[in-house]
């Protein structure tokens, strides 16, 4: 078992024949993801990595019968490759670019709710059900098959999460990247309803930054419907106020959405909360 | 990206949203012959910084006349003003911003932005205006009130009529105020804006509702559909160094410690950061290198940190993804080889071809290079460098 | 038992001071219904009918806790006014008035769907539940209390059926008015599907018209979703094509929509129908 | 409401969909005039009905030089135009379109209509034009491309992308072809259209792409909105009688039999007409009066019936509800008064006040006048009055 992904997800790539979407593609397909083609304007009919490539996402689905769709568009076409995935009744987009507009992204948020299409960030490393499927642009070989399930806002910090999980002696149920975007698709509470209901997943990393509200709404969430043990950690806490910290929401206006105050809620969550990340083993260990 | 009040209210003109006569100058000569164009016996003159708070550091005086109009231009141009918002330093004042009298019988407080968990925008409106919005939430949250707007409907007559009734307005201020909120939602919605501030919006004796301060933000991710606005961006207003490192793929921001970090991802800079306070140390900055380490993005990297003299080590931590760790080691070498570093650097390698990675920092001959794989062993490493 | 409506629903009226508005919260006062206040734009404060009056719903939902709207707003702003209910929380928006635009009419049910308030109309008489609560424009007294669920197209029609319906002894659970409209809210699906989980509903009866398709996608979905008796009757079996009678949607377009397809589709369902609407109580009969 | 095709170009062309030159004349020699200044050697004579199929009935000629243009304008101008869509006595035909002739390569067929079902605009394009798109949706249905268009999201490239892909079109007639969609897209969202339909829309031998013809209706319920399309109501074209009720509240549909009814609820008044037949007897007319039931209501409803001569007699059936029966017996009683009716009257009452209503009938005096409460009952006796 796993969350989300799988061997069984039939995957398109969309911006396939650029120069991101080809790269990571390829390393998709290596890894051993069920990669089934790829979508790009004007350019149906070609192959490219040995899949065949579609003028859209609706002859994709039709001719493949893909589920799954990994999103490299450029950040102007993001949003509309977004509403294209959700009307031709993709039911997973992973969206990898940054930099989409809010405007855009509440919008096609809003549809992809409508079309039951679930997204998973923008501006975020994917997914990946180690030795099954990777969604993604994250390093493959870092991940070991496991029973911890880990969400994180940010990209490298997943890596660094991970490695530490398995340098350890345990591994990885399902890695999310959910992106460090004001507004993003699944959220923490999805994902760790998710993990909980995850027959293999046993354990839960979670792992925040400043800004924004969601670890908050975590925190409410886990005290009434989360048994599993979770370790959390929460990144930016010597980050000043009112700067934007790499990510575009990661920022503290006022008090709001400051480091301190989302492991108080967490730690009030009965999380197990670790003040630098190279302690999430430690932290491992001494729950088992 | 922030602009500032002259430029807000030339765009709030632009829409219709009532202001005041005024006009930016840049010497006090320029403020008193603006002043002296105007009607009126009294004027404000007004410091344009992008920082709020500018009433508390003295950069916002009002004049009863043109010889104190040109008093406090004076006493506020080229100032270092400092404001709750700005560092210890305080931003130097090189405009400023000269505007006629009102008569006052009431101050408003109106904005509009982006409510991340709703994932909507939401209109806030109190009936206690010119103080800071968020004490007013803290003491009397009853008069404010909060309206969200669903971009499946966008802003209705009703949310308006909720918003003054909520208000208390009596019927004839209502339709003036309803006005002016949907000219702002237009402002607001049609240029990417995340957020719109006027704080005091004032309402005259003679009953107009006029926009006194104007604070506004637009989505940086969104500017490439509004050319006109991007070029109101005021570089002075931002740090140099930062949008040197942004333009160069680089994110970067400079803080108060000494140890110069390099990091790829923007959490993991953070966590970075965090873990080098949390073991005693202070950090000099946060950087992003992100996805790449060549030659050029590390020599670059390299030469924003030299702008900061306090750094006295650096400490680079990057873990190998995508990114091959040898391919990073080698990059670090090719910077070390452009640019002389005085200075020890500590460097943690990890993820794919670590070993490698570490190997050929240890084999360069750099007697100033510590090769570490550990995470904490490298951040004690670089604190200890630091003292 | 009954559905969606009984004493308990606290009852608002949208375009309460207007000439319709009035003379039928009057009549649904007399009934019993629990009207609790009304909503016209800058009246608010007043009193009408002993009951008080808003500026808007949302101050009507905050006063007196209203789930329930009755709308008599003029077609030009009653989409409007739809948003406006469902932006304030209500659960229930009955829709009387006829001649809104369908255009307007798809945006508001969009949002009504998105904010899980459910539409009855717009262009029909309402729903009753008999001796508990009236949120329509239908003559109360003909409608006595029992076990038969109605629903309905037309206004007349509802009357006619109950009249027989009751003339023969029996009674009604709940009657609706659905609508004649090209685009309306509950359609007969969603309240077949309540009348088979009501306890106090044992018969069914359903009666079409000609147009659209809705008549098609009930008896598909009566086939395995409902096991009480169901007595059909489709009004327009001698309808010219391309005329409307009378209701925007009545209307024949090319072979679709007509009386014969419907009935032939309900009657495979298994549902008794009936070739003329004096006939319901006969059938009634036989099948008790 | 319909428009004509000529009216239907008009609006295309200030959309700038493309159409080719023509124009609406009164008379033969305004033909022949118009086309004189045309260019070319080819015309096209069209009668302007509101009926579909005018080719059908000979409605539609093609005029090889100006001789013929005048021939075929004479011979249709004037005509009865029975086509699929009229009835068996056709629509006289006072207007024709003039229009220069193409050359063309290949006939599609594309509209943009309602769905009722999926509650959203849906555009159907088929690969074969200038046929019945019925036949082709059961002959080859995969020569059409459907494309629903979520009101949240509007028309989108990929919508256009799919379509064109599934027309197999290649990459320049794609563009042409999108630009086209794009536009008649706008002209559908922005003008309240429930059905426009091009059939067919050419592709010329030198890769334009023309709406040669060109069907539009309108939500009447919209036309507020839309002062300058409600003025191209052609009252020729509707039946004056079902107007003249419609401005009145009253909604009437002339039918062939000979039983006048009059009912309150369209549902009801289509059930009456269904028993009629069902009984034997046979419907002359679906006649709604809605709500009330006053003297004015009911005399204008007997002025409108008396205008079919082949009526025989008149049955009326009121639900009383909201309107009670006594006051409908009165309004009924006093409209005889207004009117001489000299055919019977078979008035079924039931509801509010029914038993009063009878006894008010039956006292009237009126002999002509059969007050029955039972439904079957009194469709029985108005047929056995019909015979």
């Amino acid at each position: 078992m796993s969350i989300l992904v799988n061997k069984n997800n039939k995957i398109i790539v969309q911006g396939f024949t650029g120069k991101q979407g080809t790269f990571h593609a390829e390393q998709c397909i290596a890894y051993g993801s069920n990669i089934v083609g790829g979508v790009t304007p004007n350019k149906g009919g070609q192959t490219h990595l040995g899949k065949p490539v579609f003028n859209t996402v609706s002859e994709a689905v039709k001719q493949t019968g893909a589920d799954t769709t990994i999103i490299f568009v450029p950040p102007y076409f993001a949003a509309k490759a977004i509403l294209e995935a959700a009307n031709a009744g993709i039911s997973l987009a992973v969206v990898i670019t940054e930099g989409i507009p809010f405007k855009d992204m509440i919008h096609a948020k809003l549809y992809a709710t409508k079309e039951s299409m679930k997204i998973i960030g923008p501006n975020c490393p994917g997914i990946i059900t180690p030795d099954e499927c990777k969604i993604g642009i994250m390093p493959g070989d870092i991940f070991k098959k496991g029973n911890v399930g880990l969400i994180s806002k940010s990209g490298t910090l997943t890596y660094e999460a991970s490695h530490q999980i398995s340098s350890c002696g345990y591994g990885i149920s399902t890695a999310i990247g959910i992106g460090g975007d004001p507004i993003i698709g699944l959220s923490f509470i999805e994902v760790l309803s998710m993990f909980e209901d995850d027959e293999e997943t046993k354990t839960i990393v979670l792992i925040g930054e400043i800004g924004g509200n969601l670890e908050i709404e975590a925190a409410e969430f886990i005290k009434t419907n989360i048994k599993k043990p979770i370790i959390g950690f929460i990144a930016g806490a010597t980050a000043p106020k009112g700067k934007r910290m790499g990510h575009a929401g990661a920022i503290i206006s006022g008090d709001k959405g400051s480091a301190k105050e989302k492991k108080k809620a967490l730690e009030e969550a009965g999380v197990h909360m670790v003040d630098s990340v190279a302690h999430i083993s430690t932290m491992l260990e001494n729950l088992h | 990206m922030n602009i500032h009040e002259y430029q807000a209210k030339k765009l709030f003109s632009d829409y219709e949203i009532p202001i005041l006569k005024g006009e930016v100058v840049f010497s006090s000569d320029g403020a008193y012959e603006y002043a002296k164009s105007l009607k009126g016996d009294i004027f404000a003159v007004k410091a344009q910084i992008h920082a709020g708070g500018r009433g508390l550091g003295g950069g916002v005086k009002i004049a009863k006349n043109l010889k104190e109009v040109r008093e406090f231009s004076d006493e506020i141009l080229g100032m270092q003003l400092i404001t709750p918002q700005t560092d210890e330093h305080g931003q130097e004042v090189k405009k400023i911003y000269i505007e006629e009298g009102a008569d006052i019988s009431h101050q408003y407080y109106l904005s509009i932005v982006l409510d991340r968990g709703l994932e909507k925008p939401v209109i806030i409106a109190s009936l206690d205006g010119g103080v800071n919005i968020e004490d007013v939430a803290l003491s009397s949250p009853e008069r404010i009130i909060t309206t969200e707007i669903d971009s499946l409907i966008g802003l209705q007559s009703f949310h308006i009529a909720n918003i003054c009734s909520g208000l208390a307005l009596c019927k004839e201020d209502s339709k003036v105020f309803g006005a002016f909120i949907e000219k702002l939602y237009k402002f607001y919605i049609e240029n990417d804006v995340e957020l719109v501030e006027i704080n005091p919006l004032i309402k005259t004796t003679d009953n107009h509702f006029i926009a006194l301060d104007a604070k506004v933000s637009f989505d940086e991710n969104a500017l490439y559909r509004h050319p006109k606005i991007e070029e109101l961006r005021d570089i002075e207003e931002e740090e140099e160094i930062e949008l040197e490192a942004n333009s160069h793929g680089l994110k970067y921001v400079e803080l108060d410690g000494n140890i110069g970090c390099m990091v790829n991802g923007a959490g993991l800079a953070m966590a970075v950061m965090d873990m080098i306070k949390h073991e005693g140390g202070s950090p000099a900055n946060f950087l992003d290198i992100g996805g790449g380490a060549s030659v050029e993005t590390v020599t670059k990297a390299f030469e924003i940190m030299q702008t900061n003299r306090k750094i006295k080590v650096i400490f680079i931590n990057i873990f190998g993804g995508i990114v091959r760790c040898d391919l990073v080691a080698n990059g670090i070498l090719g910077a070390m080889n452009e640019i002389k570093l005085d200075i020890p650097l500590v460097v943690r390698l990890e993820g794919t071809n670590a070993k490698q990675g570490l190997e050929i920092l240890e084999n360069s001959g750099y007697q100033n290079i510590v090769a570490i794989s550990d995470l904490e062993k490298a951040t004690k490493k670089s604190i200890e460098l630091s003292k």
